[in-house]
């Protein structure tokens, strides 16, 4: 058994912002991260991170409540409009004190950060270094946990909360290097595990972005909030679905279809390729479905031919790095072949805007919570703002918990690791299964279920088609069985495992998309074109239940920005 | 690391093909050979004082015999092989040249081999 | 890492700069040593021709430079060869104090054996 | 349809068998990543197989590997690209493995610790950005790319033979906090690469810059840090 005061599950962004704000506080903190904190997958994050800093001379009157307001309107008015006001009050804050750190952001010529305009966004308002913020990011986060010391298991993999008397004592994890399973005992757990992209086939995720820290809170009983809401990019790569990202956009980049219109014109005509990313996604996916998409086939372009070699050597260096790898396309010369495709979970674990769950002694913070913020639709640059502000928060407030806790500490040992040897022994009936289903199978099924009948457009007789097949799904994984057993690195388990997880968070997509009777953000339903605020200003909860999930709903918080009609 | 380590560890691969290694390891071997022939040569010039001005030319004829011209050719050789290579590298420690070092390199190569072409072309009547 | 690790390194530069230093009188000086012995007079080497060339005492110079400078580049080099495969573990000091002794030996050794040309 | 023969590295430390090859051939429509036929073979022919993965669009460092031949990153070479009729998939040569194409990075991580990879600062920060013009963020351009992916470590001589050597990535971080114009170490973190585990036992042979994956110069970065160590030592000058 390994005991830490506080155990922060997962080494992006928002974990390591945890740590290190606890670790400030003089908590003896630990990161558990399935991967080498420095490959996270806030690391492939690109275009920028939103701060109301007023650096763009367009964008010299920006304040933190006009940020807000874009968020919130950005959200369609889903998101709780006190937690998107103190996120953008937090914001240049914190982008100050990770510029502090070291964050290597490009700059003006005066020194101060540069800034770029970003879909949804009423000033030019997204910090950026080059077309690898995410990257920049979270390297000096890296550094930052270095530099303090923390404690970092590597290469452990999170299976299952320890829930006792009612709140959350730490975690069971797999020791990829060594083999077997590790009980980690803590007095709080901050989960940071990242979204649930891998659900879909058609995703610009990592993947190791499978939703694995929702589903272990899902399982403890903690409910996932907003889950219908999943974002798709407009622009990934056609073949790869590698994110190109929005920066493209917002350094003048056109969206073409067959007929070399731009057309953009018809859907947002004022901000044209800016518009929040449920639009432009949705009118990519309208002209490929109306026959416009390039030779009738499924892509459009994204043209930066125009912006000229020198600014995309400049400001878009990585997209052309990988649309020459992924594509074989070279932006200077000609355009690139571009899809929607999956990229941001809204939803997740339900926190309030310190972190807190419903569970006590356990927080969650970064795109596997769901405060929310971004409501029914996230602007591009608002996640990398939501990681470090809300990982902030939930670091302070877990240890704040831990401090105020009595009767915390190791806890006496009691043997062997009760925990731990439940979880290896359910391992070893697994393999002792022989193989029965297949579970990558399984897995391939689900991920095409999820965009076929989960995707851009969605409509009730398809939606109920997919959930009956998700459910069909659930039944087969429990008969999955392993083909390969114990030793290290054990992927076949570790893939078999989180197969199960990530089928109970997308049928909690599942379900509540197929309940949202309106069209809101990122879940448009063609049977239910607009939004409808009268019964549907609120939030979904699921909970695990026996059949599927169990749906409950909460109210948004409102107050300052009077819901109105999205144009852009 | 052990020896069942090693074969693990993929020793043995690794990047063979590249100018710069190639480069390296002539310039050690070069080196190591000059170094030795360095305390030969100084022990041999020494006789003149040790055993006398006889005793230093009747060595010198002997190394008048074709065979030794051409080892001395050899010699020059790795002298201007870890020469002009060395300059390649003080390029570099001066921040001259790294990203280029290929092209330095067979520039610097193309001038060596200049050089022993000229050495070459005053020994050759001695060799035959 | 290790603390023992960085204690054992210390230092460096020097044996580095030095290296560098050396190179460049050797280039030079060797450039001489080379020309006068392999071109201008091959197959014509003796006593006398030696006693000759080291009679200018520009030519004497040179020898003594060289004889100095590239004593050091050798010996350091093979210490380089010799650290690069950990060959010294904890008996650096003594590798590092023999290599001095052997190549300060060479040198008035070397020196010994050019005197009675240059004075002659 | 296309098929890719995938030649791989085996290694179990339990099985007590030592290394082996072992060949699988994959189907493939249009393209396919040495990534995804890894994958395809854990899925289809053999669970056991492990290799490490996250990203898959260059950009995590994780699937570093020795294929064909060459440093690549898996998720990034295509094998249409590939030359010769079978696919060598090997770990990162030279270092320690744990299983199969999973090597051992715990010395790499510890070397790159001990640089201390992060700004010092010790003058009071103001209360917005610290200035940085465009030309002092150039400088920053090429180190601050290092996906700490190993493959630079894995090629480098020095590292084969000297276990203590820093290696291209940790120098090549601390040429990263060096040239940064925010930071204020340039006296306290010298003894740290300025020394025989450190610049000086760089043989300038630079198979780091070729082993690259995102095609960066780590000889460059260590030859900077090799005169300014020389400058700072000799002329006390910190720049």
């Amino acid at each position: 058994m390994i005991y830490h005061q506080l155990i922060v599950v997962g080494g992006g962004l928002a974990g390591l912002r945890a740590a290190v704000e606890a670790k400030q506080e003089g908590i003896d903190v630990a990161v558990l991260s399935q991967v080498h904190p420095g490959r996270s997958h806030s690391g492939a994050a690109q275009g920028g991170i939103n701060a109301a800093l007023a650096n763009n001379p367009d964008g010299a009157d920006d304040t933190p409540a006009k940020h807000a307001f874009d968020t919130v309107k950005g959200s369609d008015y889903l998101a709780d409009q006190d937690a998107a006001i103190e996120m953008t009050r937090d914001a240049p804050d914190v982008i100050y004190e990770m510029e502090h750190w070291g964050c290597p952001f490009s700059r003006y010529d005066d020194g101060r950060i540069a800034q770029r305009p970003f879909g949804g966004a009423g000033f030019p308002r997204t910090c950026y270094g080059a077309d690898k913020t995410g990257h920049y990011l979270l390297h000096t986060l890296v550094e930052r946990a270095y530099e303090r010391g923390i404690k970092m298991y590597i290469e452990v993999f999170a299976t299952q909360l320890i829930v006792e008397d009612g709140a959350c004592k730490g975690v069971v994890a797999y020791d990829m290097i060594n083999g077997g399973f590790l009980e980690f005992r803590a007095d709080a757990v901050v989960m940071a595990t990242g979204g649930a992209g891998r659900t879909y086939i058609n995703t610009t995720n990592a993947i190791i972005s499978t939703g694995g820290g929702m589903a272990l809170a899902y399982r403890a009983g903690v409910p996932l909030k907003d889950m219908e809401f999943i974002q798709f990019h407009p622009t990934g790569l056609f073949t790869t679905n590698i994110l190109m990202t929005e920066g493209c956009r917002g350094e003048g980049g056109y969206l073409i279809n067959d007929q070399g219109e731009r057309f953009m014109s018809k859907y947002a005509p004022t901000v044209m390729e800016l518009a929040p990313r449920d639009i432009t996604a949705r009118a990519i996916q309208t002209e490929i479905n109306e026959g416009r998409g390039i030779g009738g086939k499924q892509f459009v372009y994204l043209d930066l031919r125009h912006l000229g070699e020198q600014k995309i050597a400049e400001r878009l260096p990585g997209i052309r790095d990988l649309a020459i790898h992924f594509e074989g396309v070279d932006p200077v010369t000609e355009p690139v072949p571009i899809v929607p495709s999956q990229h941001y979970t809204m939803g997740g674990i339900d926190t309030d805007m310190q972190g807190a769950t419903p569970l006590p002694g356990f927080y969650a913070a970064g795109e596997c919570a769901c405060v929310s913020v971004h409501g029914a639709n996230r602007l591009g640059g608002n996640s990398l703002l939501e990681t470090i502000v809300f990982g902030r928060r939930a670091g302070a407030a877990a240890s704040a918990y831990v401090k105020g806790k009595e009767g915390g500490g190791a806890p006496a040992a009691a043997g062997a690791d009760p925990a731990a040897a439940r979880m290896a022994a359910s391992v070893e009936e697994l393999a002792g299964r022989g193989t029965g289903e297949d579970a990558y199978a399984i897995r391939a099924e689900m991920t095409v279920t999820m965009k076929e009948h989960f995707g851009i457009f969605r409509e009730q007789a398809s939606m109920q088609a997919g959930l009956d097949k998700m459910l069909a799904l659930k039944e087969r994984v429990a008969r999955v069985g392993l083909r390969h057993s114990g030793g290290v690195f054990n992927l076949d388990m570790m893939r078999t495992v989180e197969l199960a997880g990530m089928i109970d968070v997308a049928l909690a997509t599942a379900a509540g998309a197929l309940a949202r009777t309106e069209s809101r953000g990122s879940h448009a339903r063609t049977d239910f074109p607009t939004r409808d605020d009268k019964d549907w200003l609120k939030h979904t909860l699921a909970y695990a239940g026996d059949a599927g999930p169990r749906l409950e709903y909460r109210p948004v918080t409102l107050g300052t920005f009077e819901p109105q009609e999205r144009k852009y | 690391m052990s020896l069942q380590d090693r074969e693990t560890a993929n020793v043995g691969a690794g990047l063979w093909k590249g100018t710069g290694m190639w480069a390296w390891i002539l310039f050690r071997i070069s080196g190591l050979v000059l170094a030795f022939y360095l305390f030969v040569h100084i022990g041999v010039i020494s006789q003149g004082r040790a055993s006398g001005a006889h005793t230093l030319n009747r060595i010198f004829t002997t190394f008048d015999k074709p065979l030794f011209v051409f080892l001395d050719l050899m010699l020059v050789a790795a002298v201007l092989y870890h020469a002009l290579n060395g300059v390649r590298i003080l390029l570099m420690d001066l921040g001259v040249g790294i990203r280029s070092h290929k092209t330095v390199f067979w520039v610097l190569m193309t001038i060596a081999a200049v050089l022993l072409g000229v050495f070459v072309t005053v020994a050759f009547p001695y060799i035959f | 890492m290790r603390p023992e690790a960085m204690a054992r390194h210390q230092g460096g530069m020097w044996p580095w700069l030095m290296q560098r230093v050396t190179a460049v009188l050797v280039f030079v000086t060797m450039a001489i040593h080379l020309t006068a012995t392999h071109l201008l007079n091959i197959g014509d080497l003796s006593y006398d021709n030696i006693a000759g060339r080291l009679a200018h005492s520009g030519m004497a110079l040179v020898d003594f430079t060289l004889l100095a400078a590239v004593v050091f580049h050798a010996l350091n080099g093979v210490r380089m060869v010799w650290l690069d495969y950990s060959l010294a573990g904890s008996g650096r000091r003594v590798v590092d104090v023999a290599f001095w002794i052997i190549g300060v030996g060479v040198f008035f050794y070397g020196a010994w054996a050019l005197w009675p040309w240059i004075t002659g | 349809m296309p098929e890719a023969r995938f030649h791989i590295k085996r290694f179990d430390p339990k099985s007590g068998v030592g290394a082996h090859y072992d060949e699988f051939t994959v189907p493939y429509e249009g393209s396919l990543t040495v990534l995804e036929g890894l994958f395809y073979v854990q899925e289809h022919f053999d669970g056991s197989l492990c290799f490490r993965y996250c990203c898959r669009a260059a950009v995590c460092g994780s699937c570093a590997m020795y294929i064909d031949g060459r440093y690549r990153l898996a998720c990034q070479s295509n094998v249409n690209h590939l030359k010769g009729d079978v696919i060598v998939v090997e770990p990162l040569p030279h270092m320690p493995l744990v299983k199969d194409l999973v090597c051992d990075m715990s010395e790499f991580f510890a070397k790159y610790e001990t640089i201390k990879p992060w700004l010092i600062r010790t003058s009071q920060n103001p209360e917005k950005e610290l200035p940085q013009t465009p030309k002092e963020r150039l400088k920053l351009d090429m180190p601050v790319d290092c996906i700490l992916c190993g493959a630079c470590y894995s090629s480098c001589p020095s590292v084969w033979t000297e276990g203590d050597y820093l290696g291209p990535a940790a120098l090549l971080k601390a040429y990263r906090f060096e040239v940064d114009s925010r930071d204020e170490a340039r006296r306290e973190r010298l003894p740290y690469f300025d020394n025989e585990r450190g610049v000086y036992r760089c043989h300038t042979i630079a198979n780091c810059s070729e082993a690259c994956p995102k095609e960066l110069n780590p000889t460059e970065g260590i030859q900077w840090l090799k005169r300014a160590a020389v400058r700072r030592r000799l002329f006390g000058r910190l720049k």
